[in-house]
């Protein structure tokens, strides 16, 4: 068979207990919470009768395997539930919730890989000043936490940018002007540490390769200097770019709440926190399993992608 | 006089590497007998795929067969334990190939070649710091270079520690894989010397691994020829060299650059390529690349055939496993 | 005055400290410096930091008050100093936790291969599934909000990661002639690992732990910014930033002070990692 | 033709001292002539090579001249330099897997040499590269042109740096122990293989190396290198035959091989100078069974029988070679 066929095939195959050992990680949550978790979730007021109407609701009484059984014959239906606080059922949410989520964090990779590709090669194969200030960067970058330059963002609005809005959210489809206008400080935001690890990765990994023999090699026949770098060495740096491109993506999930919560957008990762103060464990639990799920989707392409760029990865098959 | 060392019908496999769940298996020896008489020196030579390492690490009990035997003055070591393991590893020492990863890097000269006297806690610690000072004047460096560091040596230096290291429990077998490959020649031939010269006045049995047929002739009593996981000539040295029979030795002589120009290259190589230990030819390892296979040898491995008219002058039989080149038997 | 007098463990610190590299010097200066602020905290805060002082309230920094009041009129620095005390102990806790953990469960997986790399690795594995806030937040979910939850959060999340890099370290010190050579004089397996591979391995562990250590400062603050982490009243990095949200424009203060000491650990965290990445792990193991 | 000219090779290091890699080189290489030179690790025969490539490591200083057809080398410019090299020089390394790009398909590299130096199409680069590949002994190149060098063994991956070395013609070739990474069999092939197409074409082969016996199979000429020097040049036939400097002779006589039968092999004592503040005589002295007095001197470069040469004072009567060599 085509070793890239088998390589897609084999990559997809182990996705799949990956996302198994997830699911039952998240559904697991609620039975493990300590305590009758229907108890936690309606407070100390609780009535016997109206505990053991949640409970038949939520089909806690049912053998374990059988409520994971309806819980992912469920999901796969697209019904993830009802939300507890609110009665409203689940997925109507989450199809409100997921592009914003998607948006933020997607729009941050584009800008991080697209300024942090170009720099971090400037600052392998560059003068000292590109060098110098690329590294400037990099540590302002990863050492400031990301809310706090958000923060900082919005005191900067206060005082000078007037025009740029604080916080606050439209819907794409309504306003797209208005919408990026949101978009901006959240994405920023995400997008400086992005690029601050794309620039460094970039860098070690040019670094790397243009100290390997077959850089000589190269030159030794007579091969030009830019095609050198950017035919040659970024190609063969171009896997553990992705491999970080596909591992910061989880990050950016991550800073996705956190920013959410700071610019008042309606994401996933919002919904997730409020839920977890509200003892509201199946939006809990749905969100969860939404953003694992997108980034597994994403380690996967990522495998995919370096698999097609390094013949090497997929003849192997070990990722 | 009986054999140090008897090693039958090894065979050893190992994962190839990747992941799957019906991996392929790497056949690393497939059937190896092999002989080596105290005090002797046994060449083993071979290319890359041969196994000749796979054996080494086998018979110093680093590597467990999945079949056969290694018999050491009379002990099987197959599936040996604990302490009569120890016991035996006392007397069968390694050398390696490269001198500097084979010495850890944050010990001291002294405490690497005090490493097996501490193991199998020989005398006391003064007598230890005694017989390290010995075995240092032993191999020709001074009882200063006990206090350095593996860094601060050249290369010859640091396979002399080596050396003094394997020797320091007074084993009778000395195992080196490969022992001069990482050296100049010049300094090649002062550990070449050295070795001899250890031979010589201690008795101790070696078994010397090299893809470098000069430094294998150099050395050996007996050699021992290996392709692909199978031993396919083993004779005395002088027979061996002067009148090798498998149709590989002779490529194998015929492809050595020696260094004289008189003696040009005028064979036309070996063809193609060595196949992968993952996917051995059927039959005779070789056939594929042999000059004088007939269509028998896809099918039959051939065994390793003692032939008692090419045995002229040592106590080693010349054997060979290569039914076409062999006389017909009576 | 003789050499005598001088501590066996003063002198190899400051030996120590001239065998970094001069940046990583700087970050461990600050690290040293932070460690002693937090260590002498009642002693260096000129107020209790829950004090409320209603005359205070918002209060722009002067003498009394060098980074301010914030809307309860409570001494900015004075909870600076307290707060980076309960972040520091969440992050020496959780981090030595996780390398205390990783160091057997990398080593052995690394060292012997096969099966038992597979049964310690794979699950480990799992863990990677979740990104790593995204984990935080899911045993948060379970057990609930808290100090020392958060500090097992973070633990949590690192434990795969560097049991992934002290497998990669050992696996290569494995290879090397003088751990087979271990074997050979007459060591056994456990010798070997303790003599020569947890040795030669090591290096790499500490250069990611200390990276670690940076970031496991920004994931306590963004859970406890969440208030999924530390509790008021307790002063937290992150609590102090989320509080002084509302009173930005009129505050900055109250934001920009607990903010830049997130930045300043981390940083030296950073410097020091990177430092001991050039003496410690020169094959780059640590990503 | 290459001829090389009192070459010197200063490479920086740490504490800003340098190491004298190279102390002074003449050689030359005619066309269809393969050049041997032998020496130790350390002993400058790859900066040599480097030196003539124009990829010394940066900061070097290169003094002396480099020829190539009447040209002197140092003097181009960047670009000028990479229009010369693949094209009228090229290289051939040791280690075949570390020479190839692994993201790349290895016709592709042969067609980049091609295209590197001439304006021609995608397809007829291809095609060409096809035909390399298959004068290299690439089994079925028009199939095995896609493929991944990993695809490939390290000898058929050395036929292929071969194939991308000899694309262009060039009038010399730099084999940088071409075979030392490969196993005996293959190293015979590939041997052949190098004799053969450099013969055919009249590129003249420089062949680095520390294999003695390499060198007594296929070359024309060899010189030996010690300590950044040339101590002793001629024809193979002449040096084996007779080797006249002290260093050629311990170096033979070192050689396994030479002594069939076992006892102690002659061995050469002492360490190699170093190459930071190298003596000021004869840098071999130290080590030199033959030494005497004026060794401390810089040895005298004699011509011997054949048009061959060596620097040594127990030589001095024969005729000095001319400043002027050409």
């Amino acid at each position: 068979m085509n070793p890239r066929l088998l390589f897609v095939l084999r990559r997809l195959g182990l996705t799949i207990p990956v996302l198994f050992v997830m699911s039952v990680v998240i559904f697991l949550i609620i039975r493990l919470v300590p305590g009758d978790p229907v108890r936690t979730m309606l407070g100390f007021r609780a009535t016997p009768q109206s505990i053991a109407q949640v409970r038949a609701q939520l089909h806690l009484d049912d053998p374990l395997w059988m409520q994971y059984r309806d819980w992912v014959a469920g999901v796969l239906h697209g019904d993830f539930g009802q939300d507890f606080v609110s009665k409203a059922p689940l997925s109507e949410l989450l199809a409100q919730r997921i592009p914003v989520t998607l948006e933020i964090t997607l729009l941050s990779m584009l800008l991080a890989v697209a300024v942090g590709v170009p720099l971090g090669v400037r600052a392998a194969v560059g003068g000292r000043w590109a060098r110098r200030l690329t590294e400037g960067f990099v540590v302002f970058g990863i050492s400031v936490p990301d809310f706090w330059l958000g923060i900082m963002l919005v005191l900067l609005c206060a005082g000078t940018m007037m025009w740029l809005p604080p916080s606050g959210y439209v819907p794409f489809l309504e306003d797209p002007g208005g919408n990026l206008t949101y978009m901006i400080l959240p994405v920023l935001t995400l997008a400086v540490a992005e690029a601050a690890y794309i620039i460094r990765t970039t860098r070690g990994a040019m670094l790397g390769v243009i100290g390997r023999p077959f850089i000589v090699y190269l030159r030794a026949k007579g091969t030009k200097e830019r095609s050198i770098v950017y035919r040659h060495a970024l190609r063969n740096a171009a896997t553990p770019i992705a491999t970080v491109i596909g591992i910061q993506f989880g990050v950016l999930l991550g800073g996705a709440i956190v920013v959410e919560t700071l610019f008042a957008l309606p994401g996933v990762g919002r919904l997730i926190v409020t839920a977890i103060n509200q003892r509201n464990y199946p939006v809990v639990q749905a969100g969860l399993l939404v953003v694992a799920t997108l980034f597994i989707l994403v380690s996967l392409i990522t495998d995919l992608v370096v698999g097609f760029i390094d013949p090497q990865v997929s003849d192997r098959g070990k990722s | 006089m009986t054999a140090l060392l008897d090693v039958r019908g090894l065979v050893v496999t190992f994962p190839a590497p990747g992941s799957g769940l019906r991996r392929k298996r790497v056949h690393a020896l497939s059937g190896v007998d092999l002989s080596l008489r105290r005090g002797h020196t046994h060449g083993l030579v071979g290319e890359s795929g041969s196994g000749k390492s796979t054996l080494a690490r086998c018979v110093l009990g680093l590597q467990r067969p999945d079949d056969g035997s290694v018999v050491f003055d009379g002990t099987e070591i197959v599936g040996l334990r604990g302490s009569a393991l120890r016991d035996i590893r006392r007397r069968i020492q390694p050398v390696f190939q490269d001198p500097l990863g084979s010495l850890d890097p944050r010990w001291t000269v002294g405490r690497s070649v005090r490493e097996s006297l501490d193991a199998f806690g020989v005398g006391s610690p003064l007598d230890r710091e005694r017989r390290v000072r010995e075995l240092l004047d032993l191999v020709g460096l001074s009882p200063d270079h006990a206090d350095r560091h593996p860094v601060q040596l050249s290369g010859g230096q640091r396979q002399r520690v080596g050396i003094a290291a394997a020797l320091a429990s007074g084993p009778d077998l000395i195992v080196a894989d490969e022992p001069v490959s990482a050296l100049d020649v010049s300094v090649q031939a002062q550990i070449l010397n050295l070795m001899a010269r250890l031979q010589r006045d201690l008795g101790v049995a070696f078994l010397f691994v090299s893809h470098d047929l000069s430094v294998v002739e150099h050395v050996s009593n007996e050699v021992s020829v290996m392709y692909l996981g199978k031993i396919v000539e083993t004779a005395d040295r002088a027979d061996l060299f002067a009148g090798p029979v498998h149709p590989y030795t002779r490529a194998l002589l015929d492809a050595v650059p020696v260094p004289e120009p008189d003696a040009r290259l005028v064979h036309v190589p070996l063809s193609g390529d060595i196949p992968s230990p993952i996917d051995p030819p059927s039959g005779c390892r070789f056939h594929p690349r042999c000059p004088r296979r007939v269509d028998s040898c896809s099918r039959e491995l051939p065994a390793l055939t003692p032939v008692e008219a090419l045995n002229s002058t040592g106590h080693t039989p010349h054997r060979v496993a290569c039914p076409v080149v062999l006389p017909a038997r009576p | 005055m003789t050499a005598k007098s001088i501590p066996a463990w003063v002198t190899a610190m400051v030996r120590a400290f001239f065998w970094l590299p001069r940046s990583a010097r700087a970050g461990a200066l600050i690290l040293v410096v932070l460690a002693i602020v937090t260590l002498l905290a009642p002693l260096i805060a000129p107020h209790d930091p829950n004090a409320i002082d209603p005359t205070h309230v918002l209060a722009a920094p002067d003498l009394g008050h060098p980074f301010g009041a914030d809307a309860l009129g409570r001494d900015v620095f004075s909870r600076t100093v307290y707060a980076l005390r309960t972040s520091l102990a969440i992050v020496f806790a959780a981090v030595a936790v996780a390398s205390l953990a990783a160091l057997p469960l990398g080593t052995v997986a690394g060292y012997f291969g096969g099966w038992v790399d597979q049964v310690i690795s794979r699950p480990l594995d799992m863990l990677l599934v979740l990104p790593a806030l995204l984990l935080a937040i899911t045993l948060i979910a379970i057990v609930g909000p808290g100090s020392i939850v958060a500090a097992l959060a973070i633990a949590l999340i690192y434990l795969p990661i560097l049991a992934r890099v002290q497998r990669a370290a050992s696996l290569v010190v494995a290879h090397a002639g003088f751990v087979e050579g271990g074997r050979a004089r007459g060591w056994s397996s456990l010798a070997v690992l303790r003599r020569h591979v947890v040795p030669n391995a090591l290096g790499p562990l500490l250069v990611q732990a200390a990276i670690l250590a940076g970031f496991a400062v920004q994931i306590e603050a963004s859970l406890s910014f969440l208030g999924l982490g530390t509790q008021p009243p307790t002063p937290s990095l992150g609590l102090m930033l989320s509080e002084g949200r509302d009173v930005l424009t009129q505050a900055p203060w109250v934001e920009i002070f607990p903010g830049l000491a997130i930045a300043v650990i981390v940083l030296a965290f950073n410097l020091l990692g990177d430092g001991l990445r050039h003496r410690l792990d020169p094959q780059g193991m640590v990503s | 033709m290459l001829q090389i000219d009192d070459v010197r090779v200063r490479i920086p290091v740490t504490g800003g001292r340098w190491v004298e890699a190279v102390g002074g080189v003449t050689l030359s290489v005619g066309s269809g002539e393969i050049v041997g030179l032998v020496g130790e690790s350390g002993c400058g025969k790859s900066t040599l090579g480097g030196a003539v490539m124009g990829l010394l490591p940066s900061g070097s200083q290169l003094s002396g001249q480099v020829l190539l057809d009447g040209r002197d080398l140092r003097g181009l410019t960047a670009e000028e330099y990479r229009r010369v090299r693949g094209n009228d020089i090229a290289l051939v390394s040791q280690d075949p897997s570390a020479s190839l790009d692994p993201t790349f398909a290895v016709g592709a590299q042969v067609a980049e040499a091609i295209r590197n130096h001439r304006d021609i199409g995608r397809r007829e680069a291809r095609e060409r590269a096809v035909e390399l590949l298959r004068a290299v002994g690439i089994p079925d190149p028009g199939a095995r042109y896609s493929d991944p060098p990993h695809r490939f063994s390290g000898g058929m991956k050395q036929r292929v740096v071969i194939a991308a070395a000899l694309a262009n013609d060039p009038s010399v070739l730099i084999a940088d122990e071409p075979t030392t990474a490969l196993d005996v069999t293959i190293q015979a092939q590939i041997l052949h293989l190098l004799r053969d197409l450099t013969v055919r074409t009249g590129t003249g082969v420089l062949l680095i190396t520390h294999d003695l016996g390499v060198v007594a199979q296929v070359c024309d000429r060899i010189a030996v290198m010690y300590a950044g020097q040339v101590v002793e040049q001629g024809t193979v036939r002449d040096v084996f035959a007779d080797p006249l400097h002290p260093y050629t002779r311990a170096l033979l006589d070192s050689q396994p091989a030479a002594h069939h039968q076992s006892g102690d092999l002659p061995v050469i004592l002492g360490q190699v100078p170093d190459l930071t503040d190298p003596p000021a005589g004869c840098r071999f002295a130290a080590r030199c069974a033959r030494v005497h007095d004026r060794c401390t001197a810089a040895p005298p470069v004699v011509e011997t029988r054949g048009g061959g040469r060596v620097a040594c004072w127990l030589h001095d009567a024969l005729p000095p070679v001319a400043q002027e060599a050409s």
